[in-house]
């Protein structure tokens, strides 16, 4: 049952990218990163269990911390900026 | 197949590492160009990793009942390189906001023009 | 089965990437560029721990996903985020790049397979390296001891390299001020939230830069992390905030200072007629002088990170762009 | 144990149906704030049940105990971070558009007699 979870995250993780490309505006590429971020944390912990790596979990903590900083700064510098850049 | 898959990292990393220089190259704004430094110098990394790994090693914290550790000498190379790699980064980047600040874009050809034009101003008067 | 997964996790994060730098060169905003350059780090550091390298994971987890994007995206606030939309023909880039990597790809047939125990790099040092940590150092995390001890001269360098990378930020940009009014606005939800939040990653750093003997961590890292936890409390709280905690002034002399810690604890054995920065002299038995040797220099190493990290996030966001 | 092992296995299926569920929608939904709630709201029970399906797993250690931590900051900075995300969109000039489902709906109406 984990490979198969590992598959499903792998796929979502696929599709989430798939939004982040395709946008259409800013506000879906934020998001789709973030959740980005937010799967690769899950398909740390449950590969990291599934094949054994070393120390998984202080890194899923690292990613989940880095995940929220980095959406927050994207979002506060976006929001600086908005008046010189055209959308 | 197994000589595919043997080799399958390096060809997949040397993609990437041309990628990144393709942005160096074809990219006119010095922020792109700066992110496909990263994007190389990130390849380089993998390449690195990828030569540590031994099969079914272990990584290199000693533990009991393990045989095969991985090699740990790339790990440390590489993490050195990393917080250096940002450290060279971020003086790019300061350059960068001076040469805003100086020329008023951050576009290369914009700033080879203004250049030009300051030249010929200069030769004029 | 478990090969199977480690190949297609192997697979799929590589073709990940390969995506994530396909449109981050087709994108013509630099905001989704740099965005896309960070779950592009994150990427990474998931293949390096499915490569066993658990410290250069954590590394690239911190440093490469966490602070590169903060630090683009602050110079991005100051530069702009469109790039011209005009591409510039670049045939003869196409053809040098593809030669390049034509020439290179040729080059990869003499590689040793991946994985191969047999491949030259594995047969010389390494092994050695791991059984003189057992023997002479005895902490269990191979990548410090070797870090610390056996290089610490290099380390030493590349310490001073970060450091002289916080000069240089400084002088280009200088430490600037930074007016209350431009504070962002009020969000009580995220102020709230970020509180405990903030508790938690310096009680995190702590964990990390001591536990690095044990497992992953050490002193870049755990730099990076406290640093964070203050860039975190400043995009919340507003920067003016964040400088009465830290005033901008100490952070050169906290910098220097790391740098010091390491340099002093390489001059002390000097004192006692050993090599420089040989931790044996530290203390009368061996062993305990490299665990003190390997703390001190750790610290050094985290407070010099620490500081030139918080230093240049300083700086970028000092600079007022419209004067 | 094993009903402890089915329960993992259980867990861990759950989660691995709502991750994809809520990928999906992220694809398919029309505009930005349907995608952001399927994101979202997914998110938040499939995070905790994928997490404590590994838990079940690896029985009491340290371990867990990290991965218990985990689920706590997830649970409180995942929709943090989205009504951020939201507010930001409403206030940056990217407000839902219900004036246009008005007018659709209208439309449909004024269609449907003929």
């Amino acid at each position: 049952m984990i490979a198969a979870a590992i598959v499903a995250l792998l796929i979502t993780l696929a599709l989430t990218l798939t939004r982040a490309f395709l946008g259409p505006s800013i506000y879906d590429q934020i998001l789709a990163v973030n959740s980005f971020g937010t799967k690769t944390v899950l398909l740390i912990v449950v590969a990291g269990h599934a094949l054994g790596w070393f120390g998984y979990v202080d890194i899923a903590l690292m990613y989940t911390l880095v995940n929220f900083i980095g959406t927050l700064a994207v979002m506060r510098f976006f929001e600086q900026h908005k008046p010189q850049g055209e959308q | 197949m197994n000589e595919l898959l043997g080799h399958f990292n390096y060809w997949i990393v040397i993609f990437l590492m041309m990628m990144g220089l393709y942005m160096v190259i074809a990219s006119s704004n010095l922020i792109k160009k700066l992110i496909g430094l990263g994007v190389f110098q990130s390849s380089v990394f993998i390449l690195y990793i990828t030569f540590g790994k031994i099969k079914d090693g272990s990584p290199p914290i000693i533990t009991q009942n393990v045989e095969i550790y991985s090699n740990p000498l790339p790990h440390v190379l590489i993490l050195t390189a990393i917080v250096v790699g940002v450290a060279t980064t971020s003086v790019g980047l300061a350059l960068i906001v001076r040469i805003q600040e100086a020329y008023g874009s951050t576009d290369e050809d914009d700033i080879y023009d203004k250049d030009d034009f300051d030249i010929k101003s200069r030769s004029i008067t | 089965m478990i090969e199977n997964l480690h190949l297609l996790i192997n697979v799929f994060l590589l073709a990940f990437l390969v995506l994530i730098v396909f449109a981050a060169i087709n994108t013509n905003n630099l905001f989704v560029a740099t965005m896309l350059f960070g779950i592009f780090s994150f990427v990474t550091a998931l293949l390096f721990l499915d490569l066993d390298a658990v410290d250069v994971a954590f590394t690239e987890a911190a440093v490469g996903a966490g602070f590169t994007t903060v630090l683009m995206l602050s110079a991005l606030r100051l530069t702009g985020a469109f790039e011209n939309v005009k591409h510039r023909q670049s045939v003869l880039g196409l053809f040098i790049v593809v030669l390049t990597g034509a020439a290179l790809i040729y080059g990869t047939a003499d590689f040793p397979r991946m994985g191969d125990p047999n491949s030259a790099v594995h047969l010389n040092l390494a092994p050695e390296f791991i059984q003189l940590t057992q023997e002479k150092i005895d902490i269990p995390n191979v990548v410090t001891a070797v870090l610390a001890s056996f290089r610490g001269y290099d380390t030493f360098g590349e310490t001073v390299v970060v450091f002289s990378a916080g000069v240089a930020v400084l002088l280009l940009l200088g430490m600037g001020q930074v007016e209350p009014k431009k504070e962002p606005e009020q969000n009580v939800v995220l102020r709230i939230v970020v509180k405990p939040i903030i508790a938690l990653i310096l009680i995190f750093g702590l964990y990390v830069q001591f536990h690095g003997d044990f497992g992953a961590g050490g002193g870049f890292q755990a730099g990076v992390i406290f640093a964070s936890a203050f860039i975190l409390y400043s995009l919340v709280f507003g920067e003016s905030y964040t400088r009465k905690v830290i005033p901008a002034a100490i952070l050169p002399r906290l910098a220097a200072l790391g740098v010091l810690i390491y340099g002093v604890t390489g001059l002390a054995s000097l004192l006692f007629d050993k090599p420089f920065l040989d931790y044996n002299a530290l203390s009368s038995n061996p062993v305990s002088g490299q665990h003190t040797g390997i703390l001190l220099v750790e610290a050094g190493v985290g407070l010099a990170v620490f500081a030139t990290v918080l230093l240049i996030f300083y700086s970028f966001s000092g600079v007022n762009h419209n004067e | 144990m094993i009903i402890i092992s089915l329960l993992s296995d259980f867990c861990l299926l759950i989660g691995g149906i709502f991750t994809l569920t809520g990928a999906v929608g992220l694809l398919r939904l029309p505009n930005f704030y349907t995608r952001l709630h399927a994101a979202s709201v997914t998110e938040s029970l499939a995070a905790p049940l994928l997490i404590i399906g590994i838990i079940l797993d690896t029985g009491f250690t340290l371990d867990s105990a990290k991965l218990i931590i985990i689920i706590i900051i997830m649970v409180v900075s995942s929709p943090t971070i989205t009504h951020a995300l939201c507010r930001a969109a409403a206030h940056g000039g990217y407000a839902p558009d219900m004036q246009k489902k008005k007018q659709r709906q209208a439309d449909n109406r004024a269609k449907e007699p003929k």
